[in-house]
């Protein structure tokens, strides 16, 4: 696998040259060790710091302690067997769900795949809710029938949850249609991992998205592996954000351990979206520190890698530059962190105490038009 | 009423419902600029615009999930497949998707959506071009399944399911375009899912058949009748749900059935009207239902033994004498 | 013989038959270094190596077709799917390219390839990945379709599916990976496709079970006998080719028949067997068939939802009571 | 669409830059009038003669002439009704399937779409077996039950004949992947037309290719038009070698209209594939003179559009070339004429008297291994 410093690198659709010349730089350019690199984060974060203000920077941090430990509480509630079924974790990928989410309006959309929670939440659904439907109660926000595979909810644009590897990729693409049919401004977020890229429902889709001109940012999730198979046992060219260019579609290769990258990255496929209607393909490379989910020992990787990698944990290097820039206090860290963890025992309390949906409840919402055969 | 053919029937009804709602639009492979692969779409490049009438590149899969993603945000796509036979490409938005996104949501995302197109036998199109899927949309709960037979229901029942809320598969025999009825002109007119229709009274003996096979089994009627055995033919008309009520109202006065399909015979539509048959009417049988499918094997190319794998009136005469015990 | 349990059982068929012929080759996703996501294929690149046990990209659409090219041309490849769910992405090299190459060709090119993992339900992963898609494999002619329900059943039909010189679709249960049985050692041991098995003899009445089926109907047939019903329980084993004589002789000695499965019931396999029987044996049938289906809705998440939505023992027991007239 | 002079440019995997470097050049060179194109290519051929034996020479030339008067034929059978159901003639692209076919060896595999009379013809196929298929006939290359979408012959290792959009793409690729698990140096050839491109297929399998390194070389017949709709409405980038940069696969541009060039470019594609078994990627840009298929009326072309092509008659160029350097006298040219000629007459006949498959054909080749149900 080729390997890139973590700074951005943008790629213009019209400039056809551009991502080949980029792309012999970066390989030229040694990753540096895992210290370096983690200086190298904090000091772009320290710079992009600076353009968003206080209130943003509290709410961004708050939300990814919030899902990490929500998700920690979740691995906790599934092992004594309180949640069933695949529960596959965020944590270590924070800063690409929230950093992006943090840069879209209430009225944009939202898809992504089984591993949602982080997105869920970031998008403004309540963590009741969302611990409520992992519990498989009626109070979940998919009503108990969806799971943790697929968690949905109308009223804040989060439309799921999708849980056959790319399915979402088409469905996004048509929640962009709408939006440019329609005429509104609305932009759709679309996030995937990167073995998603190899279907060929993804390549379908860019194509539609460039020819038709939709207003869909597809949100590459490069955490290196699909279950145990890691990038370079399944992908003949690991270099994501370069699959673009076979569609002209604008693309940028993001360090996904910074939420704040991850923002602006988002911000300027925004503008391209909501002013000409197009889309743009964003590779952020992060790194998931559990298992694929709670059932996978994941022996496919070792300790040491594992380690290297939480070394840039985003929320350590998050909480690292808001300390040293002054942002947030010691006292400030204390108490969003009993906060948090008042919301996420909150959750808990709500998820155990709801009811089990009703046994009618199994067959309701199959169809919105129900017809009684023969009865008119 | 006007006298026209199946393809001028749906190309009403797509344009009377893409008029009345601008929500609804149209998409698939040349349905636009071509007018149509069997000019279904015809003219409605011209009178409703290309953001409305959507000609999209060979990717069955994509559109068809794009589809069901525009559904989702209030938009009501029709979503045209060349053939059916290139749906199995896009079976896992219609099933995964499309199917399931009500239920899985707990009731928050319906999914108004047409796919539509010609689907069973073709002219000599061979195995991968000539295929009845009904069965396996049917399957699925969640889908709805229509098949018209003449250019009236052609007409109502696809603006009924252009109107309704959920995910609708509307399969037109390609051998059955240029078919002529008469069709009522009112742009009111519809046919609602889910009511079989009888397509004629009889008391002998009652013939289920659907799509292409219902004017074969009228012919085998008018052939019975002449025999002294009157048949009464039933055409479900929208395969689920299946309004298996008629069916079995008619069974209890006629007490013998033969059920006509041009697909395949294992674990088709017939299958399923027949041991429905069995679970509700098992009284009222003097014989036990009878099957009438297209040949268990994919369909050959050569002309004549494509004949032989399409049910014709001879076998289908032949069945019902045999569930009257008339040889 | 040992006490192995199923998914150890398809180990040893995967391995036996891999050791006896090296064309055979078993490709999928995780299926190789993670020693497969259900470790059915557990030692297999170790013992057999990277040539013959191949990790694959998660695109089953090309991997299946890719499988059935190689086929073409000699091999002999088993295509694991991670969950049969992800067969619906696959289909059209499945249905179009498998199931009709052969017919297409004038019987040039015969395709020995065995489609195989886990399929029907699973423990609450929801509406994408618990359904059950027998029908719609077996539906199509060219294709041969494969349940097992005991360990031994599993070793010797695996060893049977990739013997065979057509392409087999074989589908494991999710659920009944950890079921023990006693399995021959014998590497010769093979049970035939198309042969139905009966699990129970008996008398009063026939219960036509396959897959998880099979154990609820042998509990369903113990609680029975306690009340003096003695059902006879058949597993069918092979879908596709339908061992119908077996089940068929069976309902000539009781009369009675009850079909349980836990797949949808619209056009089902249960609807084919239904209506199978009326045709072959109605004179001898007591009563309708009676259908024992899972619930007409996608799969819910909530455990209790579930639990509903899969046909147990006292739906079975119900079932048999009814075709018994013993309510 | 971006217009590219005819002379072939080569992308090798491992030169990440040269692609775009090229296709700036590329742009830059204005196409030129048709003449002109037709001059460059005469010259380019002429150069190229030198390389190829006579016999050879004469030999491509025979069988281009033969699949277009075969084809020819085809239409008049097929509009008085002795053909049925879909036909889609190749006439115009001829240089592709058999500059292509004549670089392969014997034991070489071809598979292609429904558009493929002149591959199986080309691959060694009898007309009279392609005609009676066409007839269904018995004695047609797939006993009558294919027709004109399913032609396979085992005899010549052609593979078919398959008529969903891109269909063929997996399969060839597993053709490949069996010659290199088995050790042959075999290579198989895939051809598909541009509108295969958006497929997910296509992508699906170009990965596993150059992941696995498979000896498969994929040529598409870009002949601008996927029925009644040209490339630029279906692709939002039509650069089609370029795609292969997605997956680091090798890939070259090559003029369909000069049969050597298909044949050289051809060549290279093999020797990667037999030495290394590397798959490559060609684009051929083609055009068909007549309509999608025989009940296309085409109208989605203008008469001028389609004369220009014609100028380009890969045919005519080729005999012109093949005159002016001396390889066919006029004499020769005639008596190959009468001798195609009768070839075809007599396929006419042959399919004309075959006999109709036996009614019990209905029901044989469902199953290599059928099973009387229960019976063991
Ligand atoms: C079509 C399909 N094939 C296989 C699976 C099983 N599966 C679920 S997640 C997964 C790995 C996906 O990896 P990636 O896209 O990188 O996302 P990540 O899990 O890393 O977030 C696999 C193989 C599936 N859900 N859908
Ligand atoms: C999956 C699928 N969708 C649609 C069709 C109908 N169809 C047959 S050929 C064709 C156009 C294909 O164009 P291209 O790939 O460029 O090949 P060409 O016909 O130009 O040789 C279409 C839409 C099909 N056969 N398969
Ligand atoms: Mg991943
Ligand atoms: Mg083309």
């Amino acid at each position: 696998m080729r390997k890139r410093t973590p700074e951005p690198a943008r790629v213009g659709a019209e400039d056809t040259s551009a991502t080949g010349v980029m792309d012999q730089e970066m390989a030229e350019t040694a990753a540096g060790s895992p210290s370096q690199q983690t200086r190298d984060v904090k000091s772009a974060q320290k710079n992009r710091l600076a353009d968003v203000d206080r209130e943003t920077l509290i709410s961004i941090y708050r939300q990814m302690l919030l899902v990490r430990r929500f998700e920690e509480k979740s691995a906790e509630a599934y092992s004594s067997g309180k949640i069933g079924g695949f529960c596959h974790l965020y944590i270590g990928q924070e800063a690409v769900a929230i950093g992006a989410i943090s840069a879209i309006r209430k009225d944009d959309y939202v898809l992504t795949s089984y591993r949602e929670h982080a997105h869920a939440i970031a998008k403004g659904m309540s963590p009741e809710s969302v611990m409520a439907e992992l519990y498989g109660k009626s109070t979940g926000c998919s009503r108990g029938k969806g799971g943790s595979m697929h968690m949905f909810d109308k009223d804040v644009n989060f439309l799921g949850g999708h849980a056959i590897v790319g399915g979402q990729i088409p469905l996004a693409t048509g929640v962009a249609f709408a939006s440019k049919y329609k005429g509104t401004d609305q932009v759709t977020l679309c996030f995937f991992g990167e073995a998603a890229v190899n279907q060929g429902a993804f390549h379908e889709s860019l194509n539609m998205a460039q020819l038709w001109k939709l207003p869909c940012i597809y949100i590459c999730e490069n955490n290196q592996y699909g279950m145990g198979t890691s990038l370079e046992r399944a992908m003949s060219s690991q270099d994501i954000s370069q699959k673009a260019r076979a569609y002209d579609i604008a693309a940028e290769f993001v360090d996904g351990m910074d939420v704040l990258a991850v923002r602006e990255a988002t911000q300027r496929a925004i503008e391209r979206a909501r002013k000409d209607y197009l889309p743009t393909l964003l590779e952020v490379r992060t790194y998931r520190f559990m298992g694929h989910s709670m059932s996978d020992p994941g022996n496919y990787r070792t300790r040491a890698e594992i380690e290297r990698h939480q070394e840039r944990d985003p929320i350590k290097l998050f909480s690292a530059s808001l300390k040293e820039e002054g942002v947030l206090t010691d006292s400030e860290f204390q108490s969003i962190e009993a906060e948090v963890k008042e919301q996420v025992e909150q959750a808990v309390r709500f998820a155990e105490e709801s009811p089990l949906p009703a046994p009618e409840e199994l067959f309701t919402d199959v169809y919105a038009n129900p017809i009684e055969p023969g009865k008119h | 009423m006007a006298v026209v053919t199946m393809r001028e029937a749906l190309n009403q009804a797509l344009r009377e419902e893409m008029l009345r709602d601008e929500n609804v639009f149209l998409m698939g492979e040349e349905v636009a600029a071509y007018q149509g692969a069997y000019k279904v779409t015809k003219g409605l490049l011209e009178e409703l615009g290309g953001k409305r009438v959507i000609d999209t590149p060979i990717t069955e899969l994509a559109f068809a999930g794009l589809g069901v993603g525009a559904a989702m945000v209030g938009l009501r796509p029709i979503v045209e497949f060349m053939t059916f036979n290139f749906s199995i490409l896009a079976t896992d938005q219609i099933i995964n998707s499309a199917a399931k996104m009500l239920y899985m949501s707990g009731g928050q995302f319906k999914i108004p959506i047409v796919f539509r197109g010609p689907g069973g036998s073709a002219f000599q199109v061979s195995s991968q071009h000539s295929q009845a899927l009904e069965s396996w949309f049917a399957y699925f709960p969640g889908l709805k399944v229509v098949m018209p037979s003449t250019p009236a229901d052609a007409k109502g029942l696809l603006k009924s399911a252009i109107r309704d809320d959920d995910p609708v598969i509307f399969i037109e025999q390609e051998r059955m375009y240029g078919n002529k009825g008469e069709v009522p002109d009112d742009a009111d007119f519809i046919v609602p899912l889910g009511v079989a229709d009888i397509k004629r009274e009889g008391t002998d003996a009652t013939i289920v058949a659907r799509s292409l096979m219902v004017p074969v089994a009228l012919k085998a009627a008018e052939v019975l009748e002449k025999e002294g055995v009157s048949c009464e033919v039933i055409d479900p008309r929208t395969i689920r749900p299946l309004d298996i009520g008629t069916i079995v109202d008619s069974v209890k006065k006629t007490n013998r059935v033969v059920v006509a399909e041009e697909s395949h015979p294992f674990c088709g539509v017939a299958a399923e009207i027949s041991s429905e048959i069995m679970e509700r009417a098992f009284d009222y049988l003097d014989a036990p239902v009878k099957r009438v499918s297209g040949a268990d094997v994919p369909m050959p190319y050569a002309k004549n033994l494509e004949d032989l794998a399409i049910p014709n009136v001879d076998q289908i005469v032949a069945a019902v004498r045999q569930v009257a015990y008339l040889d």
